[in-house]
């Protein structure tokens, strides 16, 4: 399986500029399937980013974050070629890891 | 099938004064863009590819937004291992189409001239899956709206270069596409003309519409209301039943006429596909 | 038949503001496994507040302190949401020492949307996507120096973000 | 734009509600049903020649049968004619845009 985790991290001098698009439903828990059951929430609650072992970045998220939700930010440093590591843990203890090369 | 042929035999008939008319479709084209032009002033021509973002600037923004990390980019990489996966026999997509189906997705639809019907994309991937012994899959489905998800992507930018053959099948194709354009029907009594050229960036609920023009150029779609990538078939088949019609089968004459017909007259707008609409 | 590596067009239609490179290039993925940097995180997920039905109650479980408007953040959120399903917000400040930034949507049935704390060294500024049931103000709420300063917007929603 | 779209909407409605009016008479057996619902699935079936079926007209044929399972009759035939009055509807309809559709298009 490929990752669930999309992540352009940019080197712009002074700061690096991530942008990151991840694959999950998000289910708010407030939507009707077909015949009228609730789909039981399922979303993202915590995404981290880590820079050289040190989180840049700490997204808590609920229910209304979109369908394959997306992120932007920003943190100062980070060079071309250094690692991103991108985490996330959803409500039901499902996660993914994955780590990006700065470009 | 048969019946509806008859039916539009006995049309053909009644009504004389089609083919009295004479079918010019460079003429319609022609008259067609005009109209959008004219519409519009201020809207650069191939930007009708961009369908409602072109006329409608917070939307506009929004979308650019969203392009900058669109939630079509799943669909899209699907679409290339899909399209890269070999078939049981060993052969792909890649040798059922022309340049190995990378950058050709302005060429459809096709006339057929062996079966003297009209051939879209989705339709020539179908054939291609059969004639080398594997199933067809679901023309509404996400795996096609994937493939051609991204054979539209290598082929962005690429104007639309749709011939109509010098066959009366050909142009009797088109005219059929074009009859069910403009024909209104379901209980609303919308015609596809209605939504998409007398009402284009007007809102309809909360959508802006999409003008005719160029209205393929952006096939497949990502739409946020479906939140997730949906085919022409899809699209045509959501028309119908928005209007309170019962949708036809996918893939079935009147809608191959009509993406032919649709096509043809946004001959020269460059391909945008896959597009993401609200 | 593994050749199949045709690079993409360049012809986006829009050009990504020198990001140049395209997602599907495929970037490194070195390891998959168990998350394991959430410990690093200096305090926990607010379970309590993402709960709240009520925007007051929300941003009280959140931080406990007065909020007042400030004309140095920037909140982007278009007039009209093109579906309520996805709706881009971005927020920016010039505020110093920012060290959280939160979205409510106090028309939502779960007000607290999304809450981000900003490590030294980050800058303030965030841009996500977001869902609203119907057409509600949004609140931005920004810590800084350990004050908090608000922004709000109303987005018009006709087409809600909670299906249908 | 906007008023001229919902107008459409309007008028079409008021011509299918039209000719329910007379729908309404007490005490149908299955014989009537039988009779109401062949006449509306013959009705459903020429608009599907021309290919314009509405969904209304395939919601009332669907409760017009699940009444009559309940052998409730006067529901069942009342519902059958509702589907005959919409499919003719589609059928007036499709006939009308033979012609009709032409003045709308683009020259």
């Amino acid at each position: 399986m490929a990752s669930s985790i999309r992540v352009r991290a940019i080197a712009n001098g002074e700061t690096t500029d991530v942008q990151t698009l991840i694959q999950h439903p998000m289910d708010s828990g407030f939507i009707k399937d077909d015949k009228g059951a609730f789909i039981p929430a399922h979303y993202i609650k915590e995404l981290t980013f880590e820079h050289n072992g040190k989180p840049v970045f700490i997204a808590d998220w609920g229910t209304a974050v979109s369908k394959d939700p997306y992120v932007k930010f920003a943190f100062k440093g980070g060079a071309k070629g250094d690692d991103l590591k991108v985490s996330w843990i959803d409500n039901k203890g499902e996660s993914d890891i994955a780590t990006f090369k700065i470009q | 099938m048969r019946f509806w042929l008859t039916t539009l035999a006995i049309l053909w008939v009644a009504h004389p004064a089609c083919a009295a008319d004479g079918i010019d479709p460079a003429a319609d084209a022609r008259a067609f863009r005009n109209f959008f032009v004219q519409k519009f002033p201020n809207v650069k021509l191939e930007d009708f590819a961009n369908g409602p973002y072109a006329l409608n600037e917070d939307m506009r923004r929004q979308w650019e937004e969203k392009e900058q990390f669109p939630p079509y980019e799943f669909s899209l990489e699907m679409g290339k291992e899909l399209f890269a996966k070999p078939f049981v026999n060993g052969k792909h997509y890649a040798d059922c189409f022309p340049d190995r189906g990378i950058g050709v997705r302005q060429d459809y639809p096709q006339f057929d001239d062996k079966s003297g019907k009209v051939v879209t994309l989705e339709l020539a991937l179908n054939r291609c899956r059969e004639a080398n012994g594997e199933r067809a899959i679901t023309y509404t489905g996400d795996d096609m709206a994937a493939l051609t998800a991204y054979m539209a992507f290598t082929s962005r930018g690429k104007p639309f270069n749709i011939k109509i053959p010098d066959d009366p099948r050909a142009l009797e194709a088109y005219e059929n596409g074009k009859r069910y354009f403009y024909t209104r029907r379901g209980q609303l009594n919308f015609s596809c003309a209605t939504c998409h050229v007398q009402n284009p960036g007007e809102r309809l609920r909360a959508e802006v519409l999409a003008p005719a023009l160029g209205i393929l150029n952006a096939m497949p779609i990502y739409r946020s209301e479906w939140g997730s990538m949906g085919t022409t078939s899809r699209r045509f088949t959501t028309c119908n039943s928005q209007v309170r019609g019962v949708p036809l089968e996918p893939q079935s004459d009147e809608y191959r006429d009509l993406e032919y017909f649709l096509s043809y007259v946004s001959n020269g707008l460059p391909i945008s596909g896959p597009g993401s609409r609200p | 038949m593994t050749t199949f590596e045709e690079g993409f067009p360049v012809t986006r239609r829009l050009v990504l503001r020198g990001a140049g490179s395209v997602a599907l290039a495929g970037l490194g993925i070195a390891s998959l496994g168990v998350p394991t940097g959430l410990a690093a995180a200096n305090d926990k997920y607010p379970e309590e507040a993402f709960r709240q039905k009520d925007n007051k109650e929300a941003i009280k479980l959140l931080y406990g302190l007065p909020i007042e408007p400030s004309d140095k953040i920037k909140l982007d959120a278009p007039e009209i949401a093109e579906n309520g399903a996805v709706v881009p917000i971005s927020v920016s400040t010039s505020l110093a020492d920012v060290t959280s930034i939160a979205f409510v949507v106090p028309e939502n049935p779960n007000v607290l949307a999304a809450y981000y704390k900003i490590p030294q060294g980050t800058m303030p500024n965030v841009a996500n996507r977001l869902k609203m049931a119907k057409t509600s103000n949004v609140i931005v709420i920004v810590e800084s120096a350990g004050k908090l300063f608000s922004a709000t917007k109303e987005v018009k929603v006709t087409v809600g973000g909670c299906g249908g | 734009m906007r008023i001229s779209l919902r107008a459409v909407i309007r008028l079409c409605q008021v011509l299918v509600v039209l000719p329910l009016g007379s729908a309404a008479h007490a005490a149908n057996s299955e014989t009537d049903f039988k009779a109401a619902y062949a006449a509306a699935d013959a009705a459903e079936r020429e608009a599907g020649r021309l290919r314009n079926q509405w969904l209304a007209t395939e919601a009332a044929l669907t409760e017009a049968k699940k009444a009559a399972e309940k052998r409730d009759f006067d529901q069942a035939v009342a519902a059958a004619r509702e589907a005959e009055a919409l499919a003719k509807a589609s059928i007036f309809q499709a006939t009308n845009e033979k012609e009709a559709w032409k003045t709308l298009e683009i020259r």
